[in-house]
């Protein structure tokens, strides 16, 4: 078939550039779509990983458990007494990073059902703009829903989980 | 090592090259050697359609579209081979069909054909005392021949061949130019070609090889033509001493893109497009009363030459309004269907056309009318060839053995003097394949002949001392100043005066190519050491059009003398042809047209006897 | 023309891998949207995460009438989501690792790593036993967890440093 | 009519390599005057004519047909000859290379890998039935069926705009897909299960995600996506609209 021969040299992307060089490509919307899709997925799949390992703690060390769990609200026992405590940070850090995880829940799934329009409702393609538009209008009213219902507990101390013995005031309570 | 042997090979990978191919690589060894990517060949840029007389929609014959292509090149064409081209059309156009071309379809599922210039029939209802003006006074009628795929006819042609050229497993060397012929003792034995990827110079042998090269547009400022139609094939065989047959008929089109060139295809006008001058006047009225705006292309292009000089141009500019907007084809019955049309139908019949004047005008054509004026677009001249594509060494009709040539580059000659809109993807077609075949059959009878040593050495040094030499001017100031010069002094209209200053002014950038130098001297796709040797292609060609055309004193198709505006069936009823000797200018000589006769009770008479050319 | 008959519209469905791949990512992805974002919800919003603990996790797998339910929903998420997940991580390694032997060793690392997960999470799910004494011990140890009510109930529980 | 005659100064940003003297590709700038009707590649042209001759590109056309100089112009792929600089907002143009094809010097990418693709996809009418003496018939319905993929040029913009094609580049890409669709959905044609065999592959039809970069980057106007879906459910359901077995 076709002779031309290759030339001596030729500048071939590494593994790096063909990575990030698509970053600078003026995609529309599909673009970007695409790549938080991507990446979403990717974080979830991180956060699964963690998630099923600390609940084999529930059948396996009930009290491991516990004591991981806890750790979600800020609250570190059951290792050296100088380092158990509440950590009122560790608590926000955690809240935001579950905000972050049912954001990323929230687009994956809207984005995955934009997708799967376009593969079994033939005129979807034509839409895709407005179906990404339609896609974070439902995002952000969720999530501004969401964000209330998941960040207002953080004004209040740990409500739920008394995991340290009731004793004098704190001196760890978050100011407001 | 970079030395390559195949039976057949063809230069070139537009329509009438891959065609070649097609044909010849079905019985022996053939590759195509071309300067693009097969795709990339202008072919692709042809817009309206195929002519062939297939009736799918109206009655017509092969010797309707002959007469058509005789009187369209003013009498100036060889007639067997216009007969040829006009009967073997309708067979290659099936050929294409079957090959997978998606032509537009009619509602039986038969090929869809539309009018185009100069495409006509006998009118059934012609009655020589009617009065004027009226429909009986009309002695032929538009008829629908062109095939199409809505505007992009040629673009479908091309992936077509490419792809049964794919099928078919053709051997391309892709990005390869040419840069020589290898002659030995008067016959083709191979090219000199260089690998623009890697500046290597690779050498061909050859037992046969095809020139289809394509244009040469790109020597005039407003063209049409890519930037690649440069006609190195041609201009290669000229410098052998090959004579150039015709050259001084180029076609200018009469619907280019204001100021860019950009081509807008005749079956705007076909499908119902009208064109007006800067008074709303349809003046092509004046001009041809009988077909209009459907007059041939040297006939519409001469029109608007002549109302931009009366100052009738749009705004006091120098272009015209062409449109296709429904509702004037509806005000002007001009119609194809018979039918009031609405802007949803253009639309589906000349999409590329409406996209192109929506992206370089910014003018909506449903809406708006489009400015127009002519542009250079096709040679009717080239590499004299006879019916089988074989190259002709002189007039006397001896052919070159082992050098062929077909498409736009070569001129067999069916297209005289003015070739009719169609024609030339006809013409790609049809003597694309009769070469291919016949490149075929003599290469199955023949031997390889010894191959030169080191026939690539003028070449090697020719390139060498271009990237040695310093630069002294830019050569895109040479490339400028030829453009200028040809569109001022060579082009729609041509006086003595103007012909011998073109001359001169060429003969002078000769010189002055000889000592250019370059800026890139690199090996790896050097593209200025490839358009350097493009311009001195275009040079050479220049040289042999301006010559034919001083030599040429009479108007006839596209060859508008103003200093001598009638025809002159005495003297110039001839093909030129212009042969460079040496350095000086070539010498023009004349052959004579091929004219059918026949005999009746006795008498001879032609079959096509010369008239008047009228629309 | 081609004839048209309602019947002969078709070639044969084409099969294999990556069809079927592509398919299951579609299906998965829509059960997914009912079961992960349920259980989101029901874990986020409806409760607080701060209150999930062993004892919360007993009360829906363990439950006498509805822990079934749990359990089947918790172990379809679970499977539906290794497979959609690990086959996107496929998907998307696949188009940065192109040598094929690396490929292999990446698919088997994947697959054996996914495979290892969704053993121990089926194991959780479906071994679970409630085990009173140890919830007993611990809210003896940290106080009762209101875990069965909404965030919204008033607080009930002051925070102490244990080691104090 | 809109006449911009207005002369400017445009700043061109051109990503240069030049093989013989360059490790890897940078960036450079040229000061060039130009016009309301000037096209990107008028624009470079007048660079390499009157500024530096070394700079590499190909054209040929230069109205959109023929598809020798895909580039990515201010950041996405386009035509040079098809986009015009009184449609650009700034006053700097940049230009450099198609992404994902190995670069040869300048804007010259390496199109062998882009064509092998396209090849792989048997694109050329497969019947073997002997044709009749004319046309094979076909409605002007079974013909607007396939006539979007008919447009292709083979420029490789939507390959090259398309993420999937930057990390692997043995995906065949949209332009095989849509030069198999062209087939796969011709009336006359009788290779469409090979065709959705050769595409039933992860470095076939598979890899698309819908990114939809390849439709918006078609200077034709091609609905690139929805010919790849297309592609898709036919070789989910095996409609593909007519009986290829008659």
């Amino acid at each position: 078939m076709s002779q031309s021969l290759r030339t001596p040299q030729v500048y071939r992307r590494g593994f790096r550039d063909r990575l990030v060089e698509g970053l600078r490509y003026g995609g529309g919307v599909g673009q970007w779509s695409w790549l938080i899709h991507r990446l979403t997925g990717l974080g979830i799949l991180l956060f699964l990983v963690i998630h099923i390992v600390d609940t084999f703690f529930v059948v396996a060390f009930p009290a491991l458990y516990d004591h991981t769990v806890a750790i979600y609200s800020g609250i570190i026992s059951g290792l050296h007494p100088t380092v158990n405590g509440y950590y009122w940070p560790l608590r926000w850090v955690f809240r935001l990073g579950e905000l972050g995880l049912i954001a990323s829940v929230l687009f994956h799934a809207l984005n995955g059902i934009r997708i799967v329009l376009f593969d079994f409702w033939p005129k979807a393609v034509n839409h895709q703009k407005t179906l990404f538009n339609a896609v974070q209008i439902v995002f952000w009213v969720i999530m501004i829903l969401v964000t209330i219902r998941v960040v207002s507990p953080l004004f209040s101390a740990p409500e739920h989980v008394p995991v340290l013995k009731t004793a004098s005031a704190p001196a760890m309570v978050p100011s407001r | 090592m970079n030395y390559h042997r195949f039976d057949c090979i063809i230069v070139g990978a537009g329509g009438a090259g891959m065609m070649a191919a097609l044909e010849s690589s079905r019985k022996v060894g053939t590759a195509v050697v071309s300067k693009l990517y097969p795709t990339r060949s202008h072919t692709g840029a042809a817009q309206g359609g195929i002519a062939a007389a297939l009736s799918n929609l109206e009655d017509d014959s092969w010797e309707n579209h002959a007469y058509d292509t005789i009187k369209g090149g003013d009498y100036l064409v060889d007639q067997t081979a216009a007969e040829i081209l006009c009967k073997e059309a309708v067979d290659c156009i099936y050929e294409l069909e079957h090959m997978g071309l998606p032509f537009d379809r009619t509602a039986d599922g038969r090929i869809s054909q539309r009018r185009f210039g100069g495409h006509t029939k006998p009118n059934p209802i012609y009655d020589p005392s009617a009065t004027p003006g009226t429909d009986a006074a009309k002695p032929r009628i538009p008829v629908m021949r062109a095939c199409h795929a809505a505007d992009r006819t040629g673009h479908m042609i091309l992936q077509t061949l490419y792809q049964q050229c794919i099928k078919q497993g053709v051997t391309f060397f892709d990005e390869f130019h040419m840069l020589d012929l290898i002659m030995v003792d008067g016959e083709c034995r191979g090219i000199v070609a260089i690998e623009i990827a890697t500046g290597q110079l690779h050498t061909f042998h050859a037992k046969s090889v095809l020139l289809a090269t394509g244009g040469f547009g790109r020597m005039f400022k407003t063209s049409s033509n890519a930037y690649a139609l440069t006609g190195d094939g041609p201009a290669i065989a000229y410098r052998h001493g090959l004579p150039l047959e015709d050259m001084e008929f180029y076609q200018f089109h009469p619907t280019g893109i204001y100021r860019l060139g950009i081509l807008l295809s005749e079956a705007c006008r076909g499908d119902g497009g009208v064109m007006f001058n800067g008074k709303g006047e349809r003046f092509m009225d004046v001009y041809a009363p009988n077909l209009k705006d459907l007059a041939s292309r040297d006939v519409c292009s001469r029109s608007i030459e002549q109302e931009l000089r009366a100052g009738r141009g749009v705004n006091g500019k120098d272009y015209v309004y062409l449109d296709i907007r429904a509702e004037t084809i509806n005000k002007y019955k001009t119609s194809p269907t018979g039918s009031d049309v609405d802007s949803h139908w253009v639309e589906k019949r000349l999409p590329d056309i409406i996209d192109f004047a929506r992206t370089y005008l910014g003018v909506d054509p449903i809406k708006e009318p489009m400015p127009i004026q002519p542009t250079a677009h096709y040679a009717m001249g080239g590499v004299p060839t006879d019916v089988h594509g074989r190259v002709l060494r002189d007039t006397s009709g001896e052919v070159v053995p082992g050098l062929y040539a077909a498409g736009e580059s070569a001129c067999v000659s069916v297209h005289g003097a003015n070739r009719l809109g169609t024609n030339s993807l006809v013409d790609l077609i049809v003597f694309g394949r009769r070469s291919g075949k016949d490149m075929a059959r003599y290469a199955l009878d023949r031997e390889f002949q010894p191959f030169p040593a080191n026939p690539e050495a003028p070449t090697r040094m020719a390139i060498d001392s271009l990237l040695s030499r310093p630069r002294t001017e830019p050569w895109v100031k040479l490339r400028d100043e030829m453009q200028k010069t040809m569109m001022d002094d060579c082009g729609v209209y041509r006086t003595e005066e103007r012909l011998t200053r073109a001359r001169d002014t060429i003969a002078g950038l000769q010189v002055r190519y000889k000592n250019l130098g370059l800026q890139d001297k690199g090996t790896v796709f050097n593209t200025n050491l490839l358009e350097v040797l493009e311009l001195g292609c275009l040079l050479d060609l220049s040289e042999a059009t301006v010559a034919s055309a001083l030599a040429r004193k009479e108007s006839r198709g596209a060859h508008s003398r103003e200093d001598f505006p009638n025809r002159d069936d005495t003297q110039f009823f001839g093909h030129s042809f212009a042969t460079k000797h040496g350095d000086g200018q070539p010498t023009v000589t004349y052959k004579n047209v091929d004219v059918i006769t026949l005999e009746k009770d006795g008498k001879t008479t032609t079959k096509y006897p010369l008239e008047i050319r009228k629309y | 023309m081609a004839k048209r008959s309602g019947a002969g519209r078709r070639v044969k469905p084409a099969g294999g891998f990556e069809l079927l791949a592509w398919y299951w990512m579609r299906i998965s992805g829509l059960l997914l949207v009912v079961l992960a974002l349920g259980h989101l919800f029901i874990t986020h919003i409806i409760y607080n995460v701060e209150s999930i603990n062993y004892a919360f996790v007993a009360s829906r797998w363990a439950a006498p009438k509805t822990g079934f339910f749990w359990r089947i929903w918790d172990l379809s998420m679970i499977s539906l989501a290794m497979f959609h997940g690990f086959n996107g991580l496929r998907q998307v390694l696949d188009e940065y690792v192109i040598n094929p032997s690396r490929r292999v060793v990446v698919h088997t690392l994947i697959w054996s790593f996914m495979f290892a997960l969704l053993g121990i999470g089926s194991y959780a799910i479906l071994m679970f036993q409630k085990d009173e004494k140890y919830i007993n011990q611990w809210e003896l140890e940290h106080g009762r967890v209101a875990n069965s009510s909404p965030s919204t109930s008033p607080a009930s529980s002051v925070l102490v440093d244990s080691t104090r | 009519m809109t006449t911009t005659d207005s002369v400017r100064n445009l700043t061109l940003k051109i990503k240069r390599y030049d093989p013989e003297r360059d490790e890897k590709p940078h960036w450079e700038e040229y000061e060039v005057e130009v016009d309301g009707h000037d096209r990107v590649l008028d624009v470079i042209q007048k660079v390499k004519w009157y500024q530096d001759e070394t700079l590499g590109l190909r054209r040929s056309c230069a109205h959109g047909v023929c598809g020798s100089d895909a580039m990515r112009i201010n950041g996405i792929n386009g035509l040079a000859c098809k986009v015009l600089v009184k449609n650009l907002q700034s006053s700097l143009l940049t230009v450099e290379p198609i992404l994902g094809l190995p670069v040869i010097k300048d804007l010259i990418v390496d199109m062998k890998p882009f064509f092998d693709h396209y090849k792989s996809v048997m694109p050329f009418l497969i019947n073997d039935d002997p044709p009749p003496t004319t046309e094979r018939l076909q409605s002007p319905a079974e013909r607007a069926r396939f006539d979007d993929s008919t447009k292709c040029i083979l420029c490789a913009c939507c390959t090259t705009a398309c993420p999937p094609f930057w990390g692997d580049q043995k995906y065949v890409g949209p332009a095989a897909i849509v030069n198999a669709h062209r087939f796969i959905f011709d009336s006359r044609d009788r290779g469409a299960a090979e065709r959705l065999d050769i595409l039933n592959d992860a470095q076939g039809v598979w890899r698309c995600r819908t990114v939809f970069n390849c439709t918006s980057a078609c200077p034709r106007d091609i609905k690139v996506t929805q010919a790849i879906q297309e592609v898709k459910r036919a070789m989910l359901t095996g409609d593909i609209g007519f009986d290829p077995s008659t």
